[in-house]
């Protein structure tokens, strides 16, 4: 008997407690930085070395590239199957360049199965949103602004003939940070 | 005194053979195998054990295949010995012959053997060894199914993964998806 | 005594069942209320992870045994990476081995808790179940941080682990322990002593400890029959030997003792976490491994104290890159084979209490 | 005090009687519908989860969301099924959960109440006509979960039935009558203040059968959603599905106002209106009833006959013998 008044107590002290539930449509969880979601693709970093989808454990990833004018390969397609990718991150693992990378955005339901078929683009597109890489380059474009209104500074107060703003140093600055 | 020889195809179950001085544990291992060997010998004649070796540390004899049982039962209640716990039973199809293994434990000296046997691939078949262990009832179930091998006195040897209508043996080296392709009035789906 | 004998009739449980704990069958002949035989059967659940594994790499296994018992996924990845390392002799970093024995150890925990909660449920009591989800959700949580996913962690890898522990990680693991103490006090206030409770499960399902033996049963199905067998003492791997917990065993091997000795180890895990927590090295988390990972020819098997039983990776490797043949042990499909013994003569209602002390997750029975 | 026995019966009362008949109906149906809301709130604020929240303002229209989508359901009969009885049951299930509620004094003024003489009697009766509908259920289901649900349910509250009317018994020889009305007045004027008092060993005898009686947590077997799925209606869909939970949520809202009545002084108190100390006096039973269905797991049914016979009933016959011994000696 002592034993089931104990249990009630228990289960009557938790009415005041605060409430654990998430109002999940209305608020979304936060995700950590190592979360592991659908990919973002960034087409201009992919060497085309095949490694990703030679390590994908399902064989979700298909892809497809050429050389262009200057010899370099360029991507030409690039799908992912999320009907069976298990998002293990292997693939962003291997990359050497970055070019793909997980996202936190894990909101994948959908009507039909052709729409799980995501494709260069989709994935490209998923970084504006959900991806670090635009926050990255922001972020790096941000930095590069500052250096360079800084240097611009030092050389207005040295000499005053520099004039016109740099966009070149900024996005020689971004891109020389990708690699 | 472990056999060297074995066939091409099959992996050879002794790592580091080829190592220059070789791995202290597993020459320890061959002879608690080959002590094993001889008191398995001294009660089921010379036939009884074909091979010993290690499984990397672990001693590991080979049982001629319709000693089977009587060699487990030994090594389960024989008092030096007292192997009662099967921690493992796997299969393994070598395209040749198929080879099946326990893991065996002794609650009472702390001691971990590793015992085999083979079996033709085809009419693969075996002597059951649940009457002995109970525990190893499912697991031969799983390896008639996967593997085809058919355990004679086991008591309800029927197929535990996959259904009964299901053709072949997936886990068989020349095991085809194309034998289970899906049917719909009689086409393929 | 004579008891009255009625038309049996053969009463199919499953394959979905609230109370089966995924998709598993049980095909019981009822006398009344009282069961005359029982036979489970397997395998709907069955993805082939063994022979998928044969044309796989070793680091692209990993993913798959996150789906064999997918309430602790990390003790998974553990015995495979472990059987492999074991394999090839590897030197592990000492930073990594012990970032593994703490998630290990957590997952045990949140395994456990999600047992307490589930055989609750099963027993008919519903708020425990919610409960434990809210500290299970913090482990998750945890987990989310340092690898990314909360079910299917992937964290292991050979040779090491993937990811260092994030800046303050390691603190909000401390944090952690109290309040789980605090709680682990809360649900045995809930539960252990309440009457209705301890007369569905006392006496309920008794294994004696020759019948765990004979059946091979491991890890707290064997305990609670008063076996000390616990491989992290019997066969210390990583670095099991640093630390001075206990062996949580039962005496009666009732269901009670199997509930309890859930509720115990829960505590012997937070003991280890904290020991870990206090003597984790700085270094690097990732030994050196050759890019492609190949084991000696040869045929392997270890084995680790999983959250449900002894689950042990048998590797036959024929010196490539993939393994020729990968068997997995895994508990909950050993364990379960005493059930239709131990079902026989009992009534319908002990059946889901003896079903759901003996612990599977279905995604380990038909791997 | 008005009461409709006493006056003849003319065309104006009887249209009198049916307007309060339906009126009583239309509250209690929007009582039992904020009942199954207050149950999902209380059990979720002791889960730690906010409970209903969708539908209306702090989801207080999720009941009604609810039993309108459960009568826009199909109403699926299966092709084994004993048609006509499984049409039937839920139907004789129900009608004696809201006829029970005819002798029910809610306030003092108790215009809506029958005032029968023999109360407590018609109330114990009337409900034992639900297991019938119950039983029948099961069985034309044709669905084993189904006849294991209703042949338990049948047991239990047949079990149950015995010591829940002999824990009345000691209130009746208190009383001395069986009219609730009567009962409650009694109260009012009683040495020992409300029955509770005087019958402590009655009230728990009382309460335990009518948890019991209710198929509620500890005792909810027939419905053990681990083993029996949904017990007796695991087959019923629709708005029969929904007879059989009206049905049990009406009882849980009769037998509390039964245990008010008996035990709590019904309507009685101080300062507020009496329909309001009922009420709140109700409310308290039923929460007490949905507190021990958030914390205790399920009985073992054969635990539970035991418990009904060889604690139950002698702890309640000993309740009668002492309490025939009190009114003696006092």
């Amino acid at each position: 008997m002592f034993g089931i008044l104990k249990g009630l107590g228990v289960t009557f002290g938790q009415l005041t407690k605060k409430k654990v539930t998430l109002q999940y449509p209305e608020v979304k969880p936060v995700w950590p930085e190592r979360f592991r979601g659908i990919h973002e693709f960034i087409p201009e970093l992919c060497i085309v070395c095949n490694q990703c989808a030679r390590i994908c454990p399902t064989s979700c990833i298909s892809l497809s590239g050429s050389r262009d004018a200057n010899k370099k390969m360029r991507i030409d397609t690039y799908d992912i199957n999320f009907e069976i990718c298990i998002l293990c991150d292997l693939c962003v693992e291997v990359c050497p360049t970055e070019a793909i990378r997980m996202t936190d955005q894990f909101e994948l339901a959908a009507y039909s199965r052709e729409e799980f078929y995501k494709d260069m683009h989709w994935l490209y597109d998923n970084h504006k949103e959900h991806g670090t890489y635009h926050a990255l380059q922001e972020a790096k474009e941000q930095a590069a602004k500052e250096q360079a209104a800084k240097e611009q500074a030092a050389k207005e107060a040295g000499a005053k003939e520099q004039a016109g703003r740099e966009p070149v140093a900024a996005s020689e600055a971004a891109t020389g940070g990708e690699t | 005194m472990s056999e060297e020889k074995k066939p091409a195809a099959a992996p050879a179950a002794k790592p580091a053979k080829a190592a220059a001085p070789p791995d202290p544990r597993v020459v320890a291992a061959t002879a608690l195998a080959d002590e094993i060997r001889a008191s398995i010998e001294a009660r089921h004649g010379a036939g009884a054990v074909e091979e010993t070796g290690a499984a990397k540390t672990i001693p590991m004899i080979r049982i001629a295949p319709d000693k089977w049982r009587d060699v487990v039962t030994f090594l389960r209640d024989s008092e030096d010995h007292r192997y009662d716990y099967v921690e493992l039973m796997a299969g393994t199809d070598y395209k040749d012959y198929i080879e099946l293994v326990i893991y065996l434990y002794s609650m009472k000296r702390d001691a971990y053997i590793t015992v085999k046997t083979r079996t033709p691939r085809d009419a693969a078949s075996l002597p059951s060894l649940t009457p002995v262990f109970p525990g190893v009832n499912w697991e031969e179930r799983e390896v008639y199914d996967l593997l085809g091998v058919h355990f004679e006195g086991h008591p309800d040897l029927r197929r535990i993964m996959m259904w009964d209508e299901w053709k072949g043996y997936p886990l068989r080296k020349d095991y085809s998806d194309f034998d289970n392709i899906p049917t719909r009035g009689g086409e393929p789906r | 005594m004579e008891t009255l004998h009625s038309e049996e009739m053969i009463l199919n449980i499953g394959p979905q069942h609230p109370s089966t704990h995924g998709v598993f069958r049980l095909v019981v002949t009822i006398d009344g209320e009282q069961i005359v035989a029982a036979d489970p059967v397997v395998g709907y659940l069955h993805r082939g992870t063994e022979k998928l594994a044969e044309s796989l790499q070793y680091t692209q296994i990993i993913p798959y045994t996150d789906r064999l018992d997918y309430v602790a996924a990390m003790l998974n990845n553990y015995a495979l990476v472990h059987t492999v390392e074991y394999a090839m002799d590897l030197e592990i970093p000492e930073r990594a081995e012990y970032l593994r024995v703490i998630v290990m150890e957590l997952n045990r925990v949140a395994s456990h808790l999600l047992f307490v909660g589930a055989y609750l449920l099963d027993l008919g009591a519903m708020s425990p179940f919610l409960y434990v989800f809210q500290e299970r959700e913090m482990i998750v949580q945890l987990f989310n941080e340092i690898c990314g996913a909360r079910l299917t962690y992937n964290y292991m890898r050979v040779g090491g682990v993937k990811w260092d522990a994030p800046p303050g990680w390691l603190a909000k693991v401390r944090d952690f322990l109290p309040h789980m103490r605090e709680k682990l006090k809360m649900y045995d206030a809930l539960i252990s002593g309440n009457e209705i409770f301890l007369s569905r499960v006392r006496g309920m399902g008794v294994i004696t400890q020759e019948e765990a033996v004979a059946y091979s049963l491991s890890g707290i199905n064997l305990r609670s029959t008063g076996l000390r067998f616990d491989l992290r003492k019997k066969r210390p791997y990583g670095i099991y030997d640093k630390f001075a917990f206990d062996v949580v065993v039962g005496q009666n091997g009732d269901c009670f003792d199997r509930y309890w000795c859930h509720f115990l180890e829960m505590e012997q895990s937070l003991n280890i976490v904290e020991q870990a927590l206090e003597s984790i090295p700085d270094g690097p988390v990732l030994g050196k491994v050759p890019k492609l990972i190949r084991i000696p020819a040869g045929e392997y098997y270890t084995s680790i104290e999983g959250a449900r039983g002894e689950l042990g990776v048998y590797i036959v490797s024929d010196g490539k890159d993939k393994p020729y043949r990968m068997k997995l042990r895994r508990p909950s499909f050993v364990n379960l084979q005493i059930l239709s013994k131990l079902l026989i003569g009992q009534n319908m209602a002990n059946m889901i209490a003896i079903l759901g002390a003996v612990d599977i997750v279905l995604g380990e029975v038909d791997a | 005090m008005f009461s409709w026995q006493t006056q003849p019966l003319t065309g104006l009362n009887f249209i009198g009687m049916v307007i309060g008949a339906v009126v009583v109906l239309a509250i209690l149906l929007l009582v039992v519908m904020y009942l199954i809301f207050f149950l999902r709130k209380v059990v979720a604020w002791m889960q730690n989860r906010i409970g209903p929240n969708r539908v209306g303002p702090w989801g207080l229209f999720q009941s009604m969301a609810d039993v309108l989508k459960l009568l826009l359901k199909e109403d699926i009969v299966p092709a084994k099924a004993d048609r006509a009885l499984f049409l039937v049951a839920p139907i004789i299930a129900f009608v004696p959960a809201f006829t029970v509620l005819a002798v029910i004094p809610y306030t003092a003024g108790h215009i809506f109440t029958a005032g029968l003489n023999i109360g407590v009697l018609f109330y114990i009766a009337l409900s034992s006509i639900t297991i019938l509908g119950i039983v029948l259920g099961g069985w034309a289901s044709n669905n084993k979960y189904s006849l294991v649900g209703g042949l338990r349910s049948a047991a239990q509250m047949i079990s149950y039935e015995i010591p829940l009317g002999m824990s009345v018994l000691g209130v009746v020889m208190l009383a001395g009558s069986l009219n609730l009305t009567t009962i409650v007045q009694q109260q009012a004027t009683d040495r020992f203040g409300w029955y509770i008092i005087p019958q402590i060993i009655g009230f728990v005898v009382f309460m335990i059968a009518a948890v019991a009686e209710l198929n509620q947590t500890p005792f909810d077997l027939p419905e053990a959603e681990s083993e029996l799925v949904a017990g007796y209606f695991t087959e019923y869909t629709g708005f029969r599905f929904a007879f059989y939970m009206l049905t049990e949520f009406v009882y849980l809202f009769a037998i509390s106002a039964l245990a008010t009545t008996l035990f709590l002084g019904g309507w009685l108190g101080p300062w507020l209106p009496s329909w309001l100390w009922f009420a709140i006096k109700t409310s308290a039973v039923i929460f007490f009833m949905f507190w021990l269905r958030a914390t205790m797991p399920r009985l073992r049914v054969d635990k539970l006959m035991g418990f009904a016979w060889k604690v139950l009933i002698p702890v309640a016959l000993f309740n009668i013998l002492l309490t025939g011994l009190l009114s003696l000696l006092v």
